[in-house]
């Protein structure tokens, strides 16, 4: 921690970060499915305010989802099984885009495929649109029957996909969303380094399950769902300080961040930047609460550049 | 729509585990059209479980008595589950995180005038809590609403008293037959199209999926239109999280999943799949 | 759900279930680690109420454990790293027993060591012990640096320690302890089966973590620890289903169960018992309420023997 | 030990972030000895965050003015976090859990007339929770407390009045020396060891980690006995989770760890390893 000159104050501290040569303005981003396209949340917040935004997971052709119940709430958090419900890159492109284009928010996609050839297309059109300023590729979510997760049971698997995009991707840089449902996160987190990838997103979501006691039936129709909020908060941080440590690239925190304390707690892990997911359903401005809350914490405690707390993890004497 | 944190008025005990909330919410209640919601923070802390909003359908918009303008929100509200309890616990003068007003209401419209005589306003226990606003939106169109009010005993019938300063015909029934006809309220509806066989009747329903499944069939039978409001369980109400589908047709008969907080929660009958429940 | 007489409501539904020939009164167990030797609870609630007491994870010789900070509570749950420490088994055959001898709940041994050979010399030492009912092996403990975890990273790892403990236990049953912080619990599930392991406890604790942002400290000095309470029962649920549809042995549920709808939902997942942990930290009578509740339960819905619920989950229409 | 469901008589608001909080709890009540702490679940549902309870000692206990008896418990809250915060929001009448009396409290016995002549009692902070009980049963024996009471401003030396009705002497300190002594309460308990080179006197401490090691540093100069009263996360206050352990050597130096809970919280300083804080 630097002390600052008046100078360096009336400015303000850095709070820019960059990842994989692209500048976000602040480390806050939002996470994949729970900020919709984006534009949902314009009324309801400055979406100026925010580093970026990463969309709902695309498929070149929309997908229709799973059949409903899709989501239940469990103790601070909720399961959903949504499924890859989405309107098609395509529609995104023509549709949502042009308006997120006005923001400053940097627009991230979660890019989804049953099979290794659906992420390569929805890569291939994604680089030629312009506004888009990284892809996320997600091998990770537990909610479909075949294809997407089953990448990530197994490294070699999340080796070929993560190099296969990242060819097809030409000038976007490749984040990897990895999932925790794995025994060794840090042996999938080299693998994608290896591959190419440019960043990792740790972690999607836990796959969990709930039953309705009267009906003795699951309370997914989908039988199971992704769990995710505060109550997965401490197995992310532990996956996201794990993945730190077994790689050079930069590691984007998620899971279960609600708070400035939290966001807080994944920096000093070592994330680079974080997403704030299910937070957005209950608190919908609680992105940029958290972004002014870690400029008012860099104030108070000096900190010209927020890039000093990444990493700033101290051992016990 | 709009997000304000906003003060409880008054919570009154309706019986039976209903209760009226009264909330004081001037800017949301100038804004409301029949038949949408808000969703409430059941607690005053945001941090706190039960995590996600719940959705209440705006039963009424009370106004000043001076300048006449909306000033609240009534919302009926049945205790269910951990959010409905901790919401019927807090006490007026708190404070509660309300995000509204929501999602696809009622269409009533001046066309209705002349070529819709009748309107069959179907309500199964708590259901009742779009249809106050509803049937005042159609007297102004001069529409004539008859209301089918049915539920378990006659506890289950609350705020009749609001209906009945309407004016309007209302059929009671409960399935323990304690008051008004004996049995389901599909019954009486169903009594009231056979000899009622027009065209210019217009139906609305609002309860259990199972009743509004047979609302629909009947109303299907008298080709009828029909607008239903749904029920599902909702993460963001903002149409983000795909989380509150109901699965519908579209023309083609192609399956496709509707988002109730959006499209919904009021929607016409024929666009469902009455066969996929959403809860 | 047959229909019961009146005969056989006077006397009450049967709650008593079978695991590996033993019987316990009733589904419901306390789980190792959070229980002490089951004495330290005797003040609190009638020991005699529930189906059976796992006690702490014991070695053959004491061990001391980890240093502190040990605990630290998360949303809807806690952190720990207690790190085995325990008496020894020597300890606990003469000073905590005879004690326990006084009850009817049956007395579960969980039994930890850093090498296969520690397994083997405390199962051989309490073969001998009278009193005891069962042995569950501790594979799957987060909070030691060396063994015990690791042979919950590899299905090889597993099938050996349970086949050569198996051996090494003579009379009783042996009880495997599953991690979840495995790609897939299935296989583990198996390769414990095949390797003769009469049932198997379903989950250990998730490893998480936690970050004190002032001191950009981690809250406990071991780095992870466990996560525990009602924040993972999804995950838990989802896994004693998977665990119940891979083999044929009986699994006992674990993981956030606190009142009867929680244990309710295990048992329909297909669990033959449960096992309450973090709950009787701050509500110590909570298992004896919960054996309460499950008898009421039987009786309100006119089922006759509690096996009728188990694994009852019902498809969707 | 019992676990209780008691009610909340009233909770004073003693500046500061300090809070006395009063239950009826007369069963309870009767047990306690000085040093003793309960388990409070801070909040009226046990299934709520935060999940678990937390320890506070026993300030005083309040008696019947009619029949003597002990009816209450005094408990001194410090606002410092979730579970705190919950505890003193709440309001009078409203009930919470009560598990205890907890642990090992100080050694005070009659062998201790005519042989110890005086005890130093050091507070920093909230630490002034045990010492009331506790220069009460001193006083009851025939030693003559002195009490060195510290914080980091006159705002932090509450219930002073307790201590002052007792006629006792009080040696004030405060960092920023708004009252008494400026700096660190260790200073006048330096001095006063000093000036009284006496082998009768015993030394109690309850504070921060970083004052209680340097209390331990001077009673070990002098030759005395100390005894000091921990602070540990606790799960289950029963022996049982061993989460609230404290690192200490056994006689032959051996490192082992003890548990606050049970051990504890009151514990002769020689056994603590002081290098490593428990918290
Ligand atoms: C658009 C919309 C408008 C609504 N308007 C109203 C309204 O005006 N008044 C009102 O009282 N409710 C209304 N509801 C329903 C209300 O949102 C739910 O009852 C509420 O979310 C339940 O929350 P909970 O935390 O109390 O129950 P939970 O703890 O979530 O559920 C408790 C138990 O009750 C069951 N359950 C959940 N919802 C219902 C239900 N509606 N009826 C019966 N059982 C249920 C659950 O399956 C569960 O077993 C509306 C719902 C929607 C989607
Ligand atoms: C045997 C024993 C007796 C105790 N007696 C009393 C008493 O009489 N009065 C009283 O006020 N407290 C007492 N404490 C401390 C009290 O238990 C804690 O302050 C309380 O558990 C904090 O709970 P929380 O949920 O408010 O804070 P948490 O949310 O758990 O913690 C909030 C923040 O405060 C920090 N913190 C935690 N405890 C303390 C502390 N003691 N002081 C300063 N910072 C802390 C944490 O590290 C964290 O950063 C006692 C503790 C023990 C072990
Ligand atoms: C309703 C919902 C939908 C989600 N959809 C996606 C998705 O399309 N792609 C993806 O990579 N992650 C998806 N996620 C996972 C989140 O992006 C995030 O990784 C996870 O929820 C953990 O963060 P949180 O605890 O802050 O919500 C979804 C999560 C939720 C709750
Ligand atoms: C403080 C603590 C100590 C534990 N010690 C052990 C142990 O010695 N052996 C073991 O197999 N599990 C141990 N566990 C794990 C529990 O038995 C249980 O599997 C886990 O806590 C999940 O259940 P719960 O959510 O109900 O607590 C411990 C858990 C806690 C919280
Ligand atoms: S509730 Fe999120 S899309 Fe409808
Ligand atoms: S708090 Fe559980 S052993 Fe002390």
């Amino acid at each position: 921690m630097k002390n600052s000159t008046n100078k360096e104050i009336a400015k303000g501290p850095n709070l820019a970060v960059d990842i994989a040569g692209v500048r976000f303005k602040n480390p806050i981003l939002t996470a994949s499915g729970t900020f919709g396209y984006g534009l949902e949340f314009a009324n309801l917040m400055d979406l100026n305010s925010i580093g970026g935004i990463v969309v709902k997971g695309l498929s070149m052709t929309p997908i229709k989802g799973n059949p409903p119940p899709r989501v239940y709430e469990t103790a601070s958090g909720m399961l959903n099984a949504i499924g890859w419900q989405n309107i098609g890159a395509t529609e995104f492109v023509t549709k949502k885009l042009p308006g997120l284009r006005n923001y400053e928010a940097k627009i991230v996609v979660n890019i989804v495929g049953f099979e290794l050839n659906d992420y390569l297309e929805v890569a291939r059109f994604l680089n030629d649109c312009p506004g888009i300023a990284a892809l996320e590729l997600n091998i990770s979510c537990p909610n479909v029957k075949k294809g997407g997760y089953h990448f990530n049971k197994d490294p070699r698997d999340a080796f070929t996909v993560t190099a296969e995009t990242k060819k097809a991707s030409r000038h976007l840089p490749l984040w990897v969303k990895l999932s925790p449902n794995v025994t060794d996160i840090r042996e999938f987190a080299r693998a994608c380094q290896d591959a190419g990838a440019d960043a990792l997103s740790v972690i999607n979501t836990l796959v969990g399950m709930a039953i309705d006691v009267k009906k003795r039936r699951p309370r997914l129709r989908f039988l199971t769902g992704g769990l995710s909020g505060p109550a997965i908060k401490p197995v992310a941080l532990r996956m996201v300080w794990e993945a730190c440590q077994a790689v050079r690239i930069p590691v984007i925190g998620v899971g279960g961040i609600a708070s400035t304390e939290d966001a807080l707690e994944f920096l000093i892990a070592g994330a680079r930047a974080v997403q704030i997911g299910t937070a957005n359903f209950y608190q919908p401005d609680v992105s940029q609460r958290v972004a002014l809350g870690l400029q008012e914490y860099c104030r108070l405690n000096h900190i010209d550049d927020v890039n000093e707390i990444i990493g700033s993890l101290q051992p016990y004497e | 729509m709009l997000d304000r944190k906003v003060k409880i008025k008054s919570i009154r005990d309706l019986g039976s585990r209903n209760y009226l909330l009264t909330l004081n919410a001037p800017e949301q209640a100038r804004l409301i059209r029949p038949g949408q919601f808000v969703m409430l923070k059941c607690i005053e802390n945001v941090r706190e479980d039960p995590l996600l909003r719940r959705p209440f359908t705006i039963f009424d918009v009370p106004k000043s008595a001076r300048s006449g303008k909306p000033v609240g929100l009534d919302l009926l509200i049945k205790e269910v589950g951990m959010g409905t309890r901790k919401l019927i616990q807090l006490r007026p003068g708190q404070a509660l995180f309300c995000l509204g007003p929501q999602g696809h209401g009622f269409q009533v419209s001046s066309e209705m005038r002349n070529r819709v005589e009748i309107a069959c306003l179907i309500a199964g226990g708590v259901g009742i809590a779009p249809l106050y606003l509803l049937a005042q939106s159609l007297l102004a169109q001069n529409v004539k609403p008859v209301l089918f009010y049915g539920g378990a005993a006659i506890a289950d019938l609350v705020l009749r008293d609001y209906f009945e300063r309407l004016g309007i015909d209302i059929i009671y029934s409960t399935e323990d037959g304690s008051f008004g006809e004996r049995g389901v309220v599909t019954q009486p509806l169903a009594q009231f199209l056979k000899t009622h066989p027009r065209r210019d009747i217009r139906v609305y329903a609002c309860g259990p999926w199972g009743m509004m499944k047979a609302v629909h069939a009947l109303s299907a039978q008298n080709n009828l239109q029909c607008e239903v409001s749904l029920e599902a369980r909702m993460g963001c109400s903002l149409g983000a999280c795909l989380g509150c589908v109901v699965r519908c047709k579209d023309h083609e008969g192609e399956e496709q999943y509707l988002r109730v907080c959006q499209d919904g929660p009021v929607m016409n009958s024929r666009l469902i799949d009455w066969e996929t429940a959403p809860l």
